[in-house]
This record gives structure tokens, C-alpha cells and sequence, in this order.
């Protein structure tokens, strides 16, 4: 349920909207539920607004442990 | 698509795949419901069973938005259509949810006089208090579904439209929220087939929802069912990472509340969001949940200060219940006692085309993710 | 004396009338001034019932094929009604092994929509023609109620010629046989959606539509005839619809290799935005080819070869499967259904 | 294990809705439950993209000819807009001297129409094409959205066979030639009008809506091919604005003798309440033949003979005028113009 | 067609003309003004002037109430239902009308939103009448035209909107006058071609007119003006016929006004439609006449009892006069000076198709009666 | 001007309405501007109302008079 994508915010627009990028189609969406959002940060677009910012350190920690698990052990351990 | 195809990735799937056929136990079984729509899509869409072991088994929850609205509301929608010349607006996902006497929204749409009415498909709440705006003659009431995520923008239109003194604009509210049905799937009585009934080892918690909610409103289910819950984000590698997370639990006996989703979801959610939504609505006494019944203080109310925008209060409109198909196995397939091809229905009178019960109605559904994609595992397949 | 003068269509600011399809001097002059003018061929100027025309050559069967085009919005990147409902058609044809020789047009336009734009559709159809060698022999215009149409609809059939050695046909498909598209889906289906006013976003997403039977002849140039078991345009219903008309037409199933299916990355990226899948939107300049094994290098190498097969993939093969089936195997390696479509590729939410 | 059951179509109260025109499964349910069951022949089963036709005999040219039909209403006395669409196209075809030999159909639905009223209108075509010899090899179907259509559009067109010897055409009258007509004008339009609500009257007039490739094959057998120059079906615009084509295209002038032209008595009463002259009605199922002098006695007791021209009669002559006028004779011995069709005919209170 | 048949019969056609020729006196020539459209109808479209010797002419009046409605008229429906969001009923006649802008109703129609508004044809004033009953949300407006035949139904519709207090239905009011007309063309001051003008020797009257108005309001054609009037039925026998009488009357040097038409019309009229016409309308001061220009006392308008249903009132409109084209010679062809292919305009500019000026809106316009049924006389035909 | 054609009342409907017929075509037209018809008679029937009735003694004379005028002079006075 409640589809939604991270999307780059390429541009801020009056009445708490903006223009987001995502792999080179732009929409523009409603940042009326999140605050502090600035250009270069990626949103999670749900229905034309932005429901959360994305934590881009995050993202990256989940991917190492993606990584991580996918090590055998006898790798993990060597 | 940066944030997206990582999280597609096919070699690391094989590698947490590994992982948990590894960490599972060979001596048991493991059984988790993914509660969120979104999760079963993943997993149907991107084959995930194909890489988790025989004895991780997962079963597909009632987070469907969709899905879980009755037939009675539907008919609701309908009937302000067809009797009092109202245009419904609504997501896609709306359009084709079955209601009484065969109709559909979609259907409906076709028996309507459209000088007078119509039945619309719009992006976001936004295009329909729009609409509104711009043809001031035109009774508009958008029929707001969804959980969590979608409660948000549905109350800042309500917020909006009172701004602006909008007469010809309301909305028809089934926002539900997920802590509610968690907490069904967990209480409900063992059916008929109790025997057969799987023992739930854990939940893979949902992705957006929680940016909205945070995780604490999962506590419960660690506190008082002594379940874990890994909240995941929807992509495949997410489910699979939350599984092996959930794997993990299970095997050290532990039952909490972990967070897959850390680069979307914190503990206590989107603020702002959250009042807002407290601004505009309250709990409904109770509501019917297609496939669970009625749940207390499952779903929300418009607040009496927007009752001009309510269309339950604008219409004098009442609810009146219609029950599921007899044969219909939604209730225990929720429950995991059964699978969608024992249904007797299932791929007969009961397809995506024509659902008979909620499991079949979006592809998020139980059914319908069977039947779309994983049909072909019901029959032995001669190879190329 | 002046007898027969009638002042030139108004093609600037005019708009259709009910006149225009009543069948009297409005409607000649309609036909005279714009659909004749910008046809201009010598059988469409006979101006008769039908337009006479040469048989195939000796030994060859006829093709016929039929499309009604309804397309909304009418002008949509990458092309408009106009060629669509050229392209349309012969592609049908094409598909068939057919030489298409021929087109004839039926309009019905709705009262009150605007001469400037239909003459932009007539002259698009036109140039589409020309550029495809088909010409349009004969045609018929109907003019309908404002609130009874949609601005223009066309409905085209194409007659073709299809050589004596050439059998293409949905159930020829058999196991073993390999399945080739000549490049990347869901484009026209995509390029409508990014204009429909209530979904709008921005992107270069334009409609792939174009006439393809140069690239079947390029097959056809390639290998033995013997050997294209199927041709099919994926329109209405994408890919998975096609194959799975395939599969049950001939009675089989089907392996796709999902990663191996050519999607442009904007065209990927709308669909996460809009929840849809690529592989159900519609393709109007786009071949499926299902081919026999040993020619499935030939066919890719010769689809490869002409610009509308640039980037021709192959992306599956023919199965055994009493309940012809078309399976997926995803990018992280697991199995699923590629269904039919099942209603309409509605934007979702959940 | 189910794999492929489909709830079938309901025909009994069903309706048309935009699934039905996706293209996925509930189109290809329409076309297999309905389309194809109504049509039934091998080219339509094949289910492919056209249909492969055997071509005409050596010698033969193609005739194609094609007509979109919009009739409102859709049922009327003596026909619907199934079986006009079949004579329509075949029509057009005969009186190119062809033989019809298939026909493709284009369907333009909207959505909400009614399926049972749908079924009604294909088997009413159904049954026209079997009764005609003629059969619907392919089609294609698209739903519209409630207000962008009217209930049911067809677009059909035709492909016929000419023999060699064969070649009549607008261009072809010459002075001396005599006009037929194979029976009595005006049944088809004044039909449509009466069940129009706006208007209604009473009356037993129906549409002569029929095939008449049987008649001009009985003209063929007749007279030497030569003699006859030129076949029209009067339909819209009706029998003035057909003989002003022909003069137009022929660069003649034509002399009609009014009191010649057979018109039915209530076609004549209900033209008199309305204000309307039955020689600008359509017909649907009449023949106009200008056919060589000498031949012109043999051609009126050909037609004569068949059961579609027994009320056929003589009604004029083609006469040398650089302006192509036609001129009528009225029946008080004076003379008139008789002109193109200009605009709709209207119902008129002055 | 009993009563119809009978006078459309060749034979007695041909003797009553031979009649005339025999009667009509070699030395002299004869002008009549047939003042009905019906009778300019008859006349072309059964090639009566064949019939006749060439010393007795034609001249066709005024009398179709389509071709007398000036632009501005029309141009008041036309902004009602594009700028109003009315729907105009009107008779068929009235659609092809030209307006300003290259307009008509049938182009205007074109371009309307047809949920809001609309342009439609009706058969009966009564239908317009049903329209406004059956669509209470539809504002309806009769655009209602013609001579004294169609004023009757217009006031009983009228008469019956007050009864039901219709509140969406309203009349906008073009009935004009016969005799006024009349007058204005025996008052008309010679133009520029007065040289050339035409004597009238007489006046074949109106058919259906006159069995409303009766004969009575023709006197002063003879009183005061010396011309003879015959009045006429419609058929071709009925205009030949009153010809031969009226050719009696200029040899005996008598005007009166005779009655040829004696099945349908008597000197009183139908005093009953007179009662209803005289309760529901009242004068016009002036109105303007598309070729003959502003006549007093020449048109009606709805009484201030009905100003709730007249459309004029209840929208608050106004006219504005439009001029024909320059070039436009229908005042000196409706005044016999000239005949329609004398004007420059005649079949390049001005057709049926895009008529320029009031003699060729109508199949009974002088110029439309000329192109559509006698422009072969213009050129010589070679015979067959 | 003023279309309008004789008909014969076939049939009295209520509300002063009437069934006519012409040539094998019935219509139904309102009788309110006319009083007195009766079943038989022939009204002059405009945009769906009669406007008179036909006085069919005169009708008859009209074509009398028709024939008359075509009598050549010779004949009549023979
Ligand atoms: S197949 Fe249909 S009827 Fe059966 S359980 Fe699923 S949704 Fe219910
Ligand atoms: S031809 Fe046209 S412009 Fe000329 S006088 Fe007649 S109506 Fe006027
Ligand atoms: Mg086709
Ligand atoms: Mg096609
Ligand atoms: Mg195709
Ligand atoms: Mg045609
Ligand atoms: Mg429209
Ligand atoms: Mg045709
Ligand atoms: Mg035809
Ligand atoms: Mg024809
Ligand atoms: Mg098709
Ligand atoms: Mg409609």
C-alpha cells in the first residue's frame, strides 16, 4: 500500500511546493507536511506530497548491511 | 533512479537470500505476514520466494487500502453519484473495487448522466478540491481512502476547503489506521479451521505508513503479543534484509520492535503530519473492515468543525453493511489458515476482473498477487 | 455568370459544423479543399464510391486490417492522431508479412472542432503516408454532435500483399522458438499519460509511433521465411498482453528475462511515480518477433541494423505449457506471471 | 486447477465499460464472446492483427471502398446501425461494378451502452454480411469515455473484385445517356426522421436499407458492360446531390422529369408536414444508373425483374451543359434547378 | 393528399395559364409582388414563371420571416447562449441564419459548451416549452420568429409559462406584422435606381397569414395605395389563379382585394387567435427589418404582464443594429429595381452556404429562390 | 412562409389536442387556436397547430373555378 518513491527536490516553489526529479522525469509536488526541506535533499513522494525526507546516511548505512549479510561467514570471519 | 535500484539490486538479493537460508533453523518453520500491501506487491512482483528457503514462509497481511473497504462504502459513493448528481472524485485505485448489484465506481460511471454527474480519477486530494474551485456549479466530494499516508493530504484540503468557504466541496472519509488491524489480525478468534491455523512468528512492519507514524505505535505488539516487528522499506532488498532481521529475532528469541527503514522512518514520525491530522479527524467508534469486520477505533472520523465539508454529514448519508460472498476465504487467508487456491472461487467466479471478496481486488490483495503473478505455482510448469 | 463559386474553407478560425457531414456542397467542399488537397493521389481524385486499384502480383494473398483510433489528447509528443492512425494500420499489416499497399480513412469529427487543428491531423496522416509509400485511396467523413465525439475520430484499413513463401501468425510460436523485441516499451502509452492534463509531469518521453514494415522487410531480407514464426505489434495492453495472445494463440508458454526487456530509464521512472508497469503500456512503433532458434542472431543483427531497431533485445524464449503461461524471471532472480492486462493501466496509489 | 476461466460476458444487463477497450482481457472477452461469435468465419478466428485473404481471380482489379456510420438513432424501422453498416460499404463496392468480397469493421463504443442493445446491432450485422455473401474478416474495437461518443459508431470497409470488362464511374455520363432509378426515393432519411423525438410522426415508412450487389449484378447480366456508364447509391444528400456529383464529375448536365421519380406517399405526406423535399433524403438502398440509350429498355426491365428494383424507373436524360446543372421538369411543366444539397435538411416552418 | 394533390394538377396548370396569356393584355406588362415566401416558393420550385407569358413578371416581396430577421436578432441569441449559458430553441429555419462574425446559430452551436448551454431545434413551440418543464435546472429561451401564423403558438406557450410559473423558460420576440410590411414596401422611397424602379401592378396576399388575420387588414392596399391584392393558397394553382386575377383586375382597372384562398380564409380571420395574440403581445414602437430597415408599428412585443417570460426583460437585453454588406441589393430587388443576378455578391460571395445578405438566408429569399431553383435561366442551356 | 398543410382530424385527444392525417402519415397536433372541429374536418396544420379549419364546400368551388379559367374561350362559349 501507499506507493510513494524518493524523488530529488530540484527546485522550490512558492505555497510550499517544488519541483522533483526522478530519473529525469520532473513533477511538481506539495512539501506542505515536511519541513526544512532544502534543494538536493530527496522526499518520498506519496499522492503529490512529500510524506518524510529521505536520510541519505541512512540509505547508505542499510546498503552496507545489505552488503553485509550477503558476505559468507567464512568471508565475514576471514 | 538513485535511492531505488540500489535497493533492487539482484547480486545482493542472492547474498542476503544466502543469508537467511543460512540463519533459518532447518528444524522449523518460520511464518511472518508482511502487513503492508506494498510488501506483498514487492514480493510477488520480484519473485522474492524464489530466494528464501522452503521453511520461511510469508503471509500476506489485510494492508490493502483498497482491499479492506466494504462494499457498503462503496455503494455510498455510488449512490451520491446516482441519486444526488455528485461527482466523485477518488484515486485510480478506487475504480474498480466491487460494490452491491455488480457495479463498480468504474461501472457506475457508465450508467451516469454526465451533464449531471461523474465519477473521476485524480492524482492527489489536491486535484479534486481544484476541480471544485473551478466549477463552482459542480458538487464535488472526493472519497478519501487510505491509511496513514494518505490522511495527510486529505486533511490539508479539508483544512483548505474550509479556508476558502468551499460549498460545493467535501469529503467521503475511509482513512483506517494499520495499529487497529495489527492488533485484529493478532486478537482474532481462531475460525473453523483452527487447527490448521499458523502460528504468526513476527511482522515485516510497513514503509510509509511509519514515515507518518513512527515506529512507536508497534510497541504493543512486542509488549503485549510478544511478536517482533521489522519495519522495512517496500523494494525487495528491504524485505528480504527485514526477513533475515526477523529470522534473527525468532532464532535469539527476542521480540521487539526494529526498524529496517531507517532512511525514511524514525520513532516518533512525521509531526506535523500527525497534528495535522488530529486537527481534522478523530476516532470513529468503529468501522467495518472488509475480510476483518467491524474493529474499534480502527478508522477516523471528519472533526464536527468540518462537518460543512463532511459528506457523511452534508448528505445525511448512513452505512449500510453488505456481506461478503459465503464462499469467500478472505478472513482465514489473512489469517494464513488457508491460501488463496483453496478458495473455491479463486481463478473461477473470483478473478481480478470480477472479484468476489477484498483479497482479489487490487493486486496488492492476497488473490490478486497470487493469481497475477504467482498462478503458475499452483501447476507443475515443463521446462524450456 | 458565376455558378458554381463557393467561398474556400475557412481553414484559420473555422470549425466543423453539422453542414460538413451532411453529404451536400459543404461536405464536397470539405473533402475537395482539405482531404482531397492534402491526400492528393489519383485514385482518391476519381472521387467515386471506391477507388479502383491493381491486384497484388500473381501467386500473392491479400491482407486487410482494421484500427479505429480514438487516441486523447489528439497532438501528444511524438506524433498526433493523424499518424498515428497511418502507423496504426500499417503495422498491422506488416505484422501480417504483408507489403501494405493501400489505406483508406474514415473520419468522424465532433461539431465545432477547430479546421486549423484538423488540417494539422489531415496533413500529419498525409505526411505519414507519403513517408510510409501507402497512399489513402478513399475515405468518408461523418460529422457528429458536439458531446457525441471527441474532436476526431479515424478509422483506417489497410489492404496489403503478402508474398506466397510468407506465413507469419500468433499461433505458429513453438517451444524453442526465440522472442526478440526491436526496442523499448511502453513509450507511446507513457508519452499520452505525461500530457493527460490530470496526471501531468515533465519529461522527453515521446511516443515511439511509426510505420514498421521497412524493418519487417529487413527481416524478411535476413532469414528464411520459414523461420519469423510470429510478428506483433505490442499496442493496446503492451508486451504482456501480446505475449500472452501468443502463448494462447499457439498454444504455449513462455520464459521473459525481465532485466533483458529495453525500457527507457524515463519511461521506468514515470511508471514508480504512477505505479504502473512498462511492459502493459502501449507500443505504436514496436515489433515483437518470435523467430526460430538458429536465426535469433540474424534477426537481432538485422533488427539492429535499422534505425527503428537500434535497440532490439532478446528477451525470452518459447516453453511447453499446457496453460501457456508467460513467466517472468525478475532482476534478483526469482519467478513470476506476466499476466494479461486486466482492465485498464490505472495510475495507483497503493 | 483454473488457470483461464472468465465469468462470460453479461449480456442480459451488462454495459460497456472503458475495460472493455483497454486491450487486455476484458477486450479480447468482448471480441471472442461477441464479435467473433457473431461473425464467425475462419479469418476472424485466426485472431491475428488482419486477416489473409485469397485474392481476386487474374484479370480483376480491387475495388475499396469505406464508410463511417454515425446514425442516430441506433435501431430505426427497417434496419439498425448494424446492417447499414454492412450495406453501406457493400454498396459502395456494387456500384463500382465490384463484386463484394470481404468486409473489415471498426467499433467506436461508448462507454455505458448497453450490451444487450450491443449484441442486438452484431447480430443485426451478422446476420446482413451472411445474408449479403460478404463476411467481417477483422475488426478492432475502442471504448470511449460516457459524452465523447454515441452509443455506437461503425466504420466498415470493403474490398471487391472488378472484372476487367467492368468500369463504370462518375466521370463516365455522356449526353443522350438515360437515368434510372431502381425504386422509390427518400425511405431511408424520412425513416430515421420519423423516430426522431424531436419530430415524431407516425407512419409505416422504413429505411430501404439493402444490398445491391445482387441488382447490379442482374444489370450486368443484362447489358453489354459498356452501356452502363454510371452506378451511384444515393445516400446522403440524396438523389439531387448524387445526379449533381455525376454531372459534376462527367462535366454534363442532366434534364429530370419530377413526376418520373418514384416517391412512397407517406415519404410524400410526411415531407409536406415537415417542410422537406424527399429528393434530397438519403437511401440506402437504391440504385441510380446511367446506363447507354439504346441499352436504356433493357436495363429498366433488368432491374424491373429484381425484387430491389420493381418500382425502378426512367427518370431523365444526360444533356451536353457546361455549367453541369440538373434541371427538373416539374410536374405543372415548368423547369427548375435542382441543386446540390446545402446544408442538413432541416425541417422547415416557412 | 386530398386538398393538396388537387391543386399541384398539370392540366388545370397549363389551362389556367394559357388563360392568362390569352387574358393579359400583349401591349402592356404586368408586375405583381408576390409578398409571401411560401408563394416565391411555390412559384420557383414548380417553374411557374414558365407557365406565364413574358409580359407578366414576378417580383418577390418580403415575406419570409427568416430573411427579415436582422443580424442583430440573431446575434442576441447567439451572446444569450454563448455568454448566458441558455439554451436556445428555435425553429429549424432559424439556425443557418448569418450573424455577426461569420457566426450563425448552427456555427455558434459549434462552439458552445454543451454541458452548460445549447442551440436546438425545435418543431413546435410547445417542444421548447417541454424542455423547460422536463430539465428544471436548464434555462430555456424560444427564440421565436415569424409572421402572424406563428405569434398564436408563441402566446399560448407564453399564457401557459405564467400558469405554471416556469421560472426557466422565457420567449425572445421577433414576431413581425404582414400589413406593416407591406406598407413599407408601397411607401419606400425610390433609391439611387429610381429610374429603373418597377410600378407594382398588385399584390398576391398571403395564405396561412391571412387565415388568422383574415382579409379585412389589406383594405388600405386598395384604398389607399389603388392596388389590387388577390390572396392566395399556397399551391402553384392557387398563385396562377390568383395571376389570372389579378391580371382581371388591372384590365377592368379595379383594386380590390379578393379572396382565392376562400377554403381557409374569411374577412374576419381567426378571431380567437386574434384574442389570444392581442392579450399576450402588444406594438413594438420600431423594429428593425433586415432590407426594408426600422418600420413602426411593424412588430410585437410581450406584454409587461408576461415581463417574466420575455426574454428581452428577464436578461436585460439590447439591441444593436448590424448593416448588411455594401453591396448587399436586396432592398432594390425586393422593390423589383433589380434581380438577384444583377447584385455583384450573387453565387461568388453570396450562396446558400454563406449567404451576405437577407435574400438568400431562406430557401424563400429572393436571391436563395433564384440560386437554389432558376440560375439556369441566367445562361443559355443547350437542349438535349 | 408559414408551412402549413390541410389534414384530416382522425381522432380527439384530450386537452384539445387532435390526431391528424395526411397521406397515410398521423401527427398530433394541438386544437387549441381552433374551436369546433370535429372528426372529418381538414384544419390547416402549422409548427403543430391548427390555425382554420378547411371549408371543403369551398375547396371544391376554388377547383371549379380552376377548371373553368382553363376552358378555351371557344369551348365555353359553345
Ligand atoms: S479468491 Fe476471491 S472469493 Fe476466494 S478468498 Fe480470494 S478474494 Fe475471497
Ligand atoms: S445575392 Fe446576396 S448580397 Fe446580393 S442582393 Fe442577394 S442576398 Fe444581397
Ligand atoms: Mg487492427
Ligand atoms: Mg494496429
Ligand atoms: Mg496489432
Ligand atoms: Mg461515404
Ligand atoms: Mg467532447
Ligand atoms: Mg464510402
Ligand atoms: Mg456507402
Ligand atoms: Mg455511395
Ligand atoms: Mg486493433
Ligand atoms: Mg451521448
Amino acid at each position: 500500500m501507499c506507493l510513494a518513491i524518493p524523488a530529488r527536490v530540484a527546485e522550490l516553489l512558492p505555497d510550499d511546493r517544488a519541483r522533483v526529479e526522478l530519473g529525469g522525469v520532473a513533477k511538481e509536488i506539495s512539501l506542505a507536511l515536511v519541513d526544512g526541506v532544502a534543494i538536493g535533499d530527496y522526499v518520498i513522494v506519496h499522492v503529490g506530497y512529500a510524506l518524510s525526507k529521505l536520510d541519505q546516511r541512512e540509505a547508505e548505512a542499510t546498503l552496507a548491511l545489505f552488503a553485509q549479510a550477503g558476505l559468507t561467514p567464512s568471508l565475514e570471519d576471514a | 533512479m538513485k535511492y531505488v535500484d540500489e535497493f533492487r539490486d539482484g547480486e545482493l538479493a542472492r547474498g542476503i537470500g544466502a543469508a537467511i537460508a543460512r540463519e533459518a533453523d532447518p528444524a522449523r518453520h518460520y511464518a511472518f505476514m508482511e502487513f503492508c500491501g506494498g510488501h506483498t506487491h514487492a514480493i510477488s512482483r520480484y519473485g522474492v520466494v524464489d530466494l528464501l528457503p522452503a521453511n520461511v514462509r510469508m503471509i500476506h497481511g489485510p494492508g490493502c487500502p483498497v482491499c479492506v473497504l466494504p462494499v457498503g462504502r462503496i455503494d455510498m459513493a455510488i449512490r451520491l453519484a446516482m441519486e444526488r448528481a455528485v461527482t466523485i472524485c477518488t484515486y485510480g485505485d478506487c475504480l474498480r473495487v466491487p460494490a452491491s448489484g455488480g457495479l463498480s465506481l468504474l461501472k457506475a460511471r457508465a450508467r451516469l448522466d454526465k451533464n449531471r454527474a461523474d465519477i473521476r480519477m485524480v492524482y492527489s486530494a489536491a486535484d479534486a478540491l481544484a476541480l471544485a474551485q473551478r466549477e463552482p456549479q459542480r458538487e464535488v466530494v472526493f472519497l478519501a481512502i487510505g491509511f496513514e499516508t494518505t490522511t495527510p493530504p486529505t486533511a490539508l484540503v479539508l483544512r483548505q476547503a474550509r479556508a476558502l468557504g468551499l460549498a460545493n466541496f467535501s469529503v467521503l472519509c475511509n482513512h483506517v489506521l494499520t495499529p487497529a488491524a495489527i492488533r485484529a489480525i493478532l486478537h482474532a478468534p481462531a475460525g473453523a479451521g483452527a487447527d490448521a491455523r499458523v502460528k504468526l512468528d513476527g511482522f515485516v512492519g510497513p514503509a510509509h505508513v511509519s514515515t507518518v507514524i513512527g515506529s512507536r505505535p508497534y510497541d504493543f505488539v512486542a509488549g503485549q503479543h510478544h511478536k517482533p516487528v521489522v519495519i522495512a522499506g517496500f523494494e525487495p532488498l528491504d524485505v528480504m534484509q527485514s526477513i533475515l532481521m526477523l529470522v534473527r529475532q525468532v532464532n535469539d528469541g527476542r521480540a521487539e520492535i526494529e526498524n529496517e527503514f531507517t532512511r525514511a522512518v524514525t520513532r516518533e514520525g512525521n509531526l506535523k503530519a500527525q497534528a495535522l491530522v488530529d486537527e481534522v479527524f478523530t476516532l470513529r467508534d468503529s468501522y467495518e473492515w472488509r475480510g476483518l469486520g467491524s474493529l474499534p477505533d480502527s478508522a477516523l472520523r471528519i472533526r464536527p468543525e468540518f462537518a460543512a465539508w463532511d459528506a457523511e454529514a452534508k448528505f445525511g448519508l448512513d452505512y449500510a453493511p453488505v456481506p461478503d460472498h459465503k464462499s469467500c476465504e478472505c478472513g482465514t487467508i489473512l489469517r494464513g489458515e488457508k491460501r488463496p487456491a483453496d478458495c473455491k472461487l479463486f481463478g473461477t467466479a473470483c478473478t481480478p476482473e470480477t472479484p468476489m471478496g477484498s483479497c482479489m481486488v487490487s493486486s496488492e490483495g492476497a488473490c490478486a498477487a497470487h493469481y497475477n503473478y504467482g498462478r503458475f505455482r499452483d501447476i507443475p510448469v515443463a521446462a524450456a | 455568370m458565376k455558378t458554381h463559386y463557393t467561398r474556400p474553407l475557412d481553414l484559420r478560425s473555422g470549425r466543423v459544423d453539422m453542414n460538413h457531414g451532411a453529404g451536400g456542397r459543404a461536405t464536397a467542399q470539405l473533402v475537395a479543399e482539405l482531404f482531397a488537397r492534402a491526400f492528393d493521389n489519383p485514385w482518391l481524385g476519381q472521387g467515386d464510391d471506391g477507388a479502383v486499384l491493381p491486384a497484388p502480383a500473381p501467386g500473392e494473398r491479400l491482407v486487410m486490417a482494421t484500427d479505429g483510433h480514438v487516441v486523447s489528447p489528439l497532438f501528444f509528443p511524438g506524433g498526433d492522431i493523424g499518424s498515428l492512425a497511418v502507423h496504426g494500420t500499417v503495422n498491422d499489416l506488416a505484422v501480417m508479412g504483408a507489403r501494405p499497399l493501400y489505406l483508406s480513412a474514415s473520419f468522424i469529427l465532433e461539431e465545432g472542432y477547430p479546421l486549423a487543428d484538423l488540417k494539422r491531423i489531415v496533413d500529419s496522416m498525409a505526411a505519414a503516408s507519403r513517408a510510409a509509400g501507402v497512399p489513402v485511396v478513399t475515405g468518408d467523413t461523418k460529422v457528429v454532435e458536439q458531446g457525441k465525439g471527441d474532436g476526431v475520430f479515424i478509422a483506417t484499413t489497410g489492404i496489403g500483399a503478402l508474398p506466397a513463401e510468407r506465413s507469419p501468425g500468433g499461433a505458429r510460436a513453438r517451444p524453442g522458438d526465440v522472442v526478440l523485441v526491436s526496442g523499448s516499451m511502453g513509450d507511446h502509452g507513457m508519452a499520452i499519460l505525461a500530457v493527460r492534463e490530470s496526471l501531468a509531469f515533465d519529461s522527453e518521453i515521446r511516443s515511439d509511433s511509426a510505420a514498421l514494415h521497412g524493418l519487417v522487410e529487413a527481416l524478411y531480407a535476413a532469414l528464411p521465411a520459414e523461420a519469423i514464426r510470429v510478428l506483433r505489434d505490442p499496442t493496446r495492453g503492451g508486451l504482456a498482453t501480446t505475449l500472452n495472445e501468443i502463448a494462447r494463440q499457439s498454444g504455449a508458454g513462455m520464459r521473459i528475462e525481465e532485466a533483458a526487456v529495453p525500457v527507457h530509464p524515463q519511461v521506468e521512472a514515470a511508471c514508480e511515480l504512477l505505479g504502473l508497469d512498462p511492459l502493459y503500456l502501449a507500443n505504436e512503433g514496436k515489433l515483437i518477433a518470435v523467430v526460430a532458434p538458429e536465426s535469433a542472431d540474424a534477426a537481432l543483427a538485422a533488427l539492429r541494423a535499422h534505425p527503428l531497431g537500434s535497440a532490439a533485445a532478446r528477451i525470452g524464449t518459447v516453453v511447453e505449457d499446457a496453460h501457456h503461461f508467460v513467466q517472468l524471471a525478475t532482476p534478483l532472480g526469482g519467478q513470476r506471471m506476466l499476466d494479461w492486462l486486466s482492465g485498464e493501466p490505472l495510475p495507483r496509489i497503493c
